[in-house]
């Protein structure tokens, strides 16, 4: 599946987007943030609060406990701040 | 005849007049137009800020403030719907962000765009990053802009 | 520095674009712009119009939405006003009335604008004339008008 | 005192102003309201539903119970219809 990563989030992973596998036990995005995690120290500091992380799965918002199956595109960004 | 409505992202400046009238030129049932600009500040909370980048995740953009303009279409009775968001490098007193409503009455005009504005700031997946004499830095989410678009949740 | 306040009454077309840029040109202190056009629509109430005589009294016409101006700038921390109000006779499709307000935030310029534009409607001495099929008459004052200027009554 | 008509209270006095001098008696903006109502035809269809009529002294609006003492110009109009 491909993950995207926007604004300080893009800038601590040190990738705008990837094409990632994670295994089958991933099934949640908040189980996906824990298993990014642990892909680096990139990502620990990308991911360290991951309650302030937002999702959205296929262009739409999602929360934590969201189902990942299924998923084209999992993106990843602090709280926006536009408008 | 369906409402028309107008969503873009872009690197250029818009043109406030142009789009009222691109909304109401020719047209008789129109009584209200209610236009909204946001601006590009010089300073934020004391700092002074040389410019802002402005980034955003092309395709949901699109389409997040897509389903809060049909949000707005199905509250209210709306003639006409624009909303221009900019991105890249924007200076103090330059146009950020730009929301026109037209309807027969003014009341769901203002509604509509201070709506459109609420969600814009909390759920459109755009990311202001400012920079000043202290650095570059991310700008932080504000609480009273989550309290300002919680009001329109339907209880 | 005073906050800019402009109020003009005229039979004149205003262009909404010179009195925003008017507000808020060279300015890195404002942060929302909201601009109210009101237009005389081709229809009311299932009545097709040919066009409004605006007849208003002048002198307490401008002291009355000085009066409110006033009011905006003490209820609202705002960076400028512009209320602009056409007389003479106007045809569908043409502007009525114009409010601008400028602030450091949106909410402050939206309920400026929006109050504003309810005491104009319900306090303001204007009387708008409609030429119709049906013969010359005038407009009746609407009592949702009322209960809209209300709302702003401090309690 | 200088009296002024607006809207439909103007084309029904048939002028938009006049200067009168009403009696000592006539004290408050109903009273001058009765007292022009007695001055003719034209002036009681003006004034012919007195709840309607909205007035105002020296350009700011006021109550039926206001007095008209020191008054400059009292003006009478339907209500506002603009905006």
């Amino acid at each position: 599946m491909k993950v995207k990563y926007f604004a300080w989030v893009r800038e601590r992973v040190g990738k705008a987007e990837e094409t990632i596998e994670p295994p089958a036990t991933v099934r949640t995005v908040e189980e996906l943030i824990a298993w990014l995690s642990g892909l680096g120290e990139a990502y620990a500091y990308a991911f360290e609060k991951p309650k302030v992380i937002r999702a959205a799965i296929d262009h739409a918002h999602v929360k934590p406990d969201a189902a990942i199956a299924g998923a084209r595109e999992i993106a990843f960004f602090p709280p926006m701040t536009g408008g | 005849m369906a409402t028309p409505v107008t969503i873009r992202i872009q690197p250029d400046d818009f043109d406030v007049a142009r789009e009222i009238a691109a909304l109401s030129h020719g047209r008789t049932d129109i009584g209200a137009v209610v236009s909204f600009s946001g601006i590009c500040r010089g300073d934020e909370d004391e700092t002074k800020i040389a410019a802002l980048t402005l980034e955003h995740y092309p395709g949901m953009a699109e389409e997040e403030i897509g389903r809060h303009v049909d949000e707005a279409l199905s509250r209210w009775p709306l003639n006409g719907v624009t909303v221009i968001h900019r991105v890249g490098r924007i200076e103090p007193g330059q146009n950020i962000v730009l929301v026109v409503t037209a309807s027969q009455h003014r009341q769901a005009a203002f509604q509509a765009a201070e709506f459109l504005m609420d969600y814009l700031k909390t759920s459109a997946p755009f990311w202001k990053k400012e920079e000043s004499a202290a650095g570059n830095g991310w700008v932080e989410a504000h609480a009273r802009d989550d309290q300002a678009a919680a009001r329109w949740t339907k209880s």
